[in-house]
């Protein structure tokens, strides 16, 4: 039997891997994003909130992905709290995520340049609308490739779900490739599939970065 | 008009690094009244306007827009942020570096406060701006984004932003340091008309012009401190100090 | 767990430690040349650049540090598994920090770049003493961040046999069938070794307030 | 194959180091059932003027690296399954894995398979053991009930986190594995019932190695002669197996009528 | 002198997205002349500084810098990036937002160019560079970082920095528009005294003062195109076109 002829024979694995990959994916990216600039926000602000989301934020930049998933998913139950491999993961990549997100955000408004915000704080924006309408527009546009980066590790980090038992693609394409022993084929198969997300995000991008070149954002 | 002055600063100091900047300024300005601020280079000019809507936060003495104490509540502690934002919008700011929104074009640049800020309907908010540009003759780039302007097109801007706020006081950082002589004169007629409206105006200039003709006073400031402080005839044409003195003769 | 666990951990933090180092020393100055080479827009090699960018960013490292394993030989290169685990990490490191460094590239103020082109610095020299001091600090948060990531996606070159800190807690809890104490203490070196990364960041970022100007 | 290693001076054999009681390691030092014969090997093979280098990987990427010939062998507890047979031959087994289940120890509501009914069933993901899970499914219809939910994990200290936290009723995997689960945890874990028939532990030889296989098939001779088989075998797994066939394992046919499968 | 000119300009057109900014600029500056540059603002002044030392590719038309063409190579391709710096560094600029960096303190910002692109030894750049903040009063903010100083500091460290390269052709947009009135002198003063010293110089410039006072030809932009040209004494007092009579009338 030929190995491809395998792989097509286990193609619905394959798909419903992709599709729950795609779900995941989704969901929490735009849950982190949000989550993220929450987070900017609520640092924005400074104070003891600030300081304390900082030293979150720091924290999930240095725990492995998968030992917040672990924690989330075997930890708490000695604790009584049971969640569905779902909950578990997807509040595992949103918070995770969302942290980064936060800290490349900050990261950008470190350089922003002052005079923009002061000249919102001079005609009295509140808070939140100089956030909302000034601040989070530079900065997103600004971070834009850090942004594209992000969504790609948090495209791959879906697959840290497999411990979690969530089927996603790379646990359909371990199983496959585990059963089978076609490890070359079905990860060529992943890794193109993968790829395929990750380039419909880089064009994406691209169309969104000519919103930021006409305003001369993007010196080349 | 009521007797509580538009804006009144009481014994401002301000220091960066140890440095004094502003050492107890004290001024009033009344309702409708236009203050120019003269100075040399470094004086404290954009410190003090930066103080007054509490940009730069002040190491001693207080503000107090129309009566209100800005930056600090009445119980003495530092004001909330949205209290802050509701007294800073009764004041408007050209500043001196502009600093339109990169990523708002011109028309979105001066509709912006409006909206968010008052909360003025779009329709509403787009004729203002409108007319605004045209007052400055800017309506031709409404759609154009701040990098592609001028020096003088930006600062253009700037000055319909501050504007389109309508608000009481109107601080002006150097509104015409970079516009041609025809457009300066434009520009300060628009400010005579403001000024002529009731708008209370704080001005730093370097045109004794407009100081001479548009000022119900004109303020010197020299390495952070109020050296003179007169009407505009007796400032011009009669200064108490030998320092102005100078400053008038090379200008 | 007993002293001598903690010391398979400690020798498994600094296998991973080292292998790290070196890929994120090689990555950051890698990923810069790669976003030099495409800023200068060299017809063929940019989109030869764009490809590899694209796709190292999208393969999974342990399927990359395989592949590498596993393919060089058929090509006829030795290659021992410590220089395979190093050349994964490093490809996928330096195709992040790429667009990292590009992002400081095309966000490069205008106005800077040319007042040193008009005082009659060539590009290489406004690069040098204009652009990078100021990218540098500019792009650390976002080259900590993928340093972390690095160091947290690590385990991966484990599946070419090499004895990192994952592996270490595996081997224990295979023998006590009790996970949770060695990736405790693994996630606590892990921990460690990134907090020193942010450490430093912070220190530097002391720096950064000025040139928001 | 045999005469490349010959070339070389050595043979490579790619052990595990997770994988008690077959391949571990214990304060950094390999130990276990192929630790011990590891030295016999080396006996062995010294008789033709060969060296065996040992070399550690974990599971993911061994059967991969034997395959695509960065080493000789896979000197691990492999289960034989049909798939593997595609790319494998496998020496003559030293182990029995016949499939057992495994439950929470203070669980009273399982008692044999019938019971079993509609409890979920954790295995590892692309394992022989989720390859044989049709055999219970039959076991289960003749006793009237049915499979419940089959969870796939990536690997077993997973799957054994959720039994101990009542998320799974049951896991399922090879009798020596359980036998070393419940040695150590039979606290929280204790041994099943069988839920396959047999199977068979060896070690995988590439298809293309045939000398090899023969090579090692001499080496198991030897060692079922000379006493040592059984011997390590009662010290590692607890039993001896002196029921397992001797010769090695090349095709599904074979494998199926060995294991008395359909 | 010899009879090349320092700076030639032919037929310079420039357009930004389909706009002309630029017509057919014709311009020949003598080796130690001062050419004062005027006109409204978004006339295409800046644009056209921007053209001479090829920070803005223009569309047509040609510069040449001491009689090289800069831009456009003798085989009439784009010059190599190390050919334009090359004569670039023949030439200095004053921007309009003055362009320091912000990640060197003023004494580094001054001193930076000459030793990169001249190669000069660090203990005479920093001689150069205190000798001309000096001049330009800021001495005593040598360690100062740009966002800490006020406009009229930038702007005096800009010009500092421009002069520090020594160029033989100097470039000043706006040099003046953050100064006070005394600044204003003192930094035309300098001015004055580099075109004494066989400088040449384009200035963009709102003062009509100095325009009269140092130039030796006055250009007058509109639209993008130059509509006069000619020498101060005529320009002020009789000038050509009705558009500059009444731009003189205004200021
Ligand atoms: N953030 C700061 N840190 C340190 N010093 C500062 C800071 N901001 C301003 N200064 C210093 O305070 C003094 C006053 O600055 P300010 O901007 O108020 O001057 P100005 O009167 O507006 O001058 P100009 O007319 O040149 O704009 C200057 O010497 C300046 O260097
Ligand atoms: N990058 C650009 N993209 C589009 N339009 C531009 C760009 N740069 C300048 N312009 C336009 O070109 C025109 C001329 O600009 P320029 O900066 O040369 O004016 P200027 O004469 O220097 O005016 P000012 O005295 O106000 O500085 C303006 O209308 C401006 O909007
Ligand atoms: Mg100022
Ligand atoms: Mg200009």
């Amino acid at each position: 039997m030929n190995e491809w002829q395998i792989l097509w024979d286990v193609r619905a694995t394959f798909v419903s891997g992709f599709l729950n990959t795609l779900v995941l994916f989704g969901v929490s990216v735009c849950g982190a994003f949000a989550a993220g600039c929450a987070m900017t926000y609520v640092l924005e602000q400074g104070g003891i909130a600030a300081r304390v989301l900082r030293g979150f934020i720091n924290g999930m930049r240095m725990l492995p992905f998968l030992i917040l998933a672990y924690l989330l998913y075997y930890g708490l139950p000695s604790l009584g709290l049971r969640m569905s491999a779902w909950t578990a993961g997807l509040i595992a990549l949103v918070v995770y995520h969302g942290a980064y997100f936060a800290e490349i955000l900050r990261g950008t408004r470190l350089v922003l340049p002052e005079g923009y915000v002061e000249a919102a704080k001079a005609h009295g924006f509140t808070p939140f609308r100089l956030f909302r309408r000034i601040i989070l527009p530079q900065l997103v546009i600004r971070s834009r490739p850090l942004l594209g980066n992000q969504l790609i590790i948090a495209l791959k980090d879906t697959a840290f779900l497999t411990i979690i038992t969530v089927q996603e693609l790379t646990a359909a394409a371990n199983s496959a490739s585990a059963t089978y022993f076609i490890p070359m084929e079905a990860f060529v198969v992943v890794i193109a599939l993968y790829w395929l997300i990750s380039i419909g995000l880089e064009l994406s991008l691209r169309w969104a970065a000519r919103f930021g070149a006409r305003r001369g954002f993007e010196n080349v | 008009m009521s007797d509580i002055p538009a804006v009144r600063i009481d014994r401002l100091s301000k220091s960066f690094d140890g440095v004094e900047v502003l050492r107890d300024i004290d001024l009033v300005v009344n309702k409708g009244e236009v203050v120019s601020v003269l100075g040399s280079s470094g004086s404290g000019k954009s410190t003090m306007l930066r103080c007054i809507n509490w940009l730069e936060e002040p190491d001693r003495g207080s503000v107090f827009i129309a009566g209100e104490r800005i930056g600090v509540d009445p119980s003495g502690r530092r004001m909330k942020n949205r209290e802050l934002a509701r007294i800073r919008a009764r004041t408007g700011m050209v500043f001196q570096g502009f600093n339109l929104w990169p990523h708002l074009n011109v028309l979105q640049n001066v509709m912006e406060s409006p909206i968010q800020v008052k909360g003025m309907a779009r329709e509403q908010a787009r004729a203002i701006a409108v007319a605004l540009l045209e007052k400055v003759g800017m309506e031709h780039k409404q759609d154009a984004f701040p990098y592609t302007l001028s020096g003088g097109q930006k600062q253009r801007v700037a000055i319909a932003r501050a504007l389109a706020m309508s608000p009481e006081v109107i601080l002006f950082d150097e509104p015409t340091s970079a516009l041609d002589p025809e457009r300066v004169g434009e520009v300060l007629q628009v400010m005579k008309n403001l000024s002529g409206e009731g708008y209370t105006m704080i001005v730093v200039t370097h045109e004794m012009e407009f100081a001479r003709a548009v000022s119900d006073q004109v303020v010197f400031l020299d390495k952070g401190r109020i050296i003179e402080k007169s009407a505009p005839d007796i400032f011009f044409s009669n200064p108490e100090t030998e320092r102005v003195r100078r400053f008038l003769e090379l200008s | 767990m007993t002293l001598q666990a903690w010391l398979l951990l400690l020798e498994g933090a600094w296998t991973t430690l080292w292998i790290c180092a070196i890929a994120i020393a090689i990555g950051v100055v890698a990923g810069l040349g790669i976003a030099l080479l495409r800023m200068a827009r060299v017809p063929f090699l940019d989109q030869l650049l764009v490809l590899y960018v694209s796709l190292a960013r999208a393969t999974p490292l342990v399927t990359l540090v395989l592949f590498i394993f596993l393919t060089a030989p058929t090509m006829g290169i030795g290659m021992d598994r410590t220089t395979a685990a190093i050349l994964a990490l490093t490809l996928n490191t330096a195709a992040f920090n790429a667009e990292i460094w590009r992002a400081a590239f095309i966000s490069f103020s205008r106005e800077q770049k040319e007042a040193a082109l008009a005082c009659g610095m060539t590009n290489a020299v406004f690069f040098r003493r204009i652009m990078l001091p100021q990218m540098i600090t500019s792009s650390l948060p976002g080259l900590v961040n993928e340093m972390s990531f690095l160091i947290k996606g690590s385990p991966a070159i484990a599946v070419i046999g090499i004895v990192d800190l994952t592996r270490v807690t595996n081997r224990i809890s295979a023998v006590t069938y009790d996970p949770l104490p060695p990736i405790l203490a693994a996630a606590v070196l892990y921990m460690l070794m990134i907090g020193v990364l942010l450490k430093l960041q912070a220190i530097a970022e002391k720096k950064a307030n000025r040139l928001a100007m | 194959d045999l005469a490349d290693a010959k070339k070389r001076g050595y043979l490579t054999a790619a052990t595990e180091d997770d994988y008690a009681p077959f391949n571990f390691i214990v304060d950094g030092k390999p130990q276990g059932f192929h630790s011990d014969l590891l030295v016999e090997l080396k006996a062995y093979a010294q008789k033709s003027g060969l060296d065996v280098r040992q070399e550690i990987l974990p599971w993911t990427g061994l059967l991969a690296s034997v395959s695509s010939g960065q080493y000789d062998m896979a000197f691990t507890g492999a289960l034989v399954t049909d798939d593997r047979l595609r790319v494998f031959n496998f020496s003559p087994p030293f182990a029995s894995a016949q499939h057992y289940f495994v439950k929470r120890a203070k669980d009273d509501s399982i008692t044999d398979i019938a019971s079993l009914s509609g409890k979920s069933v954790g295995v590892q993901a692309g394992s022989a053991l989720l390859a044989r899970l049709p055999e219970l499914k039959a076991m289960l219809a003749k006793t009237g009930g049915k499979m419940g939910e089959v969870r796939e994990y990536p690997s077993y200290p997973e799957i054994y986190a959720d039994l101990a936290n009542g998320r799974l009723d049951i896991a399922v995997n090879a009798v020596i594995s359980v036998n070393d689960l419940v040695k150590t945890r039979g606290d929280v874990f204790a041994k099943g019932l069988p839920v396959s028939g047999n199977g068979f532990a060896a070690w995988p030889v590439p298809k293309n190695s045939p000398e090899l296989l023969k090579f090692l098939t001499g080496f198991m001779d030897e060692i079922r002669a000379s006493g040592k088989l059984a011997e390590l075998q009662t010290k590692w797994f607890g039993e001896a197996f002196p029921d397992m066939p001797v010769e090695p394992i090349t095709s599904v046919e074979q494998f199926h009528t060995l294991a008395g499968m359909e």
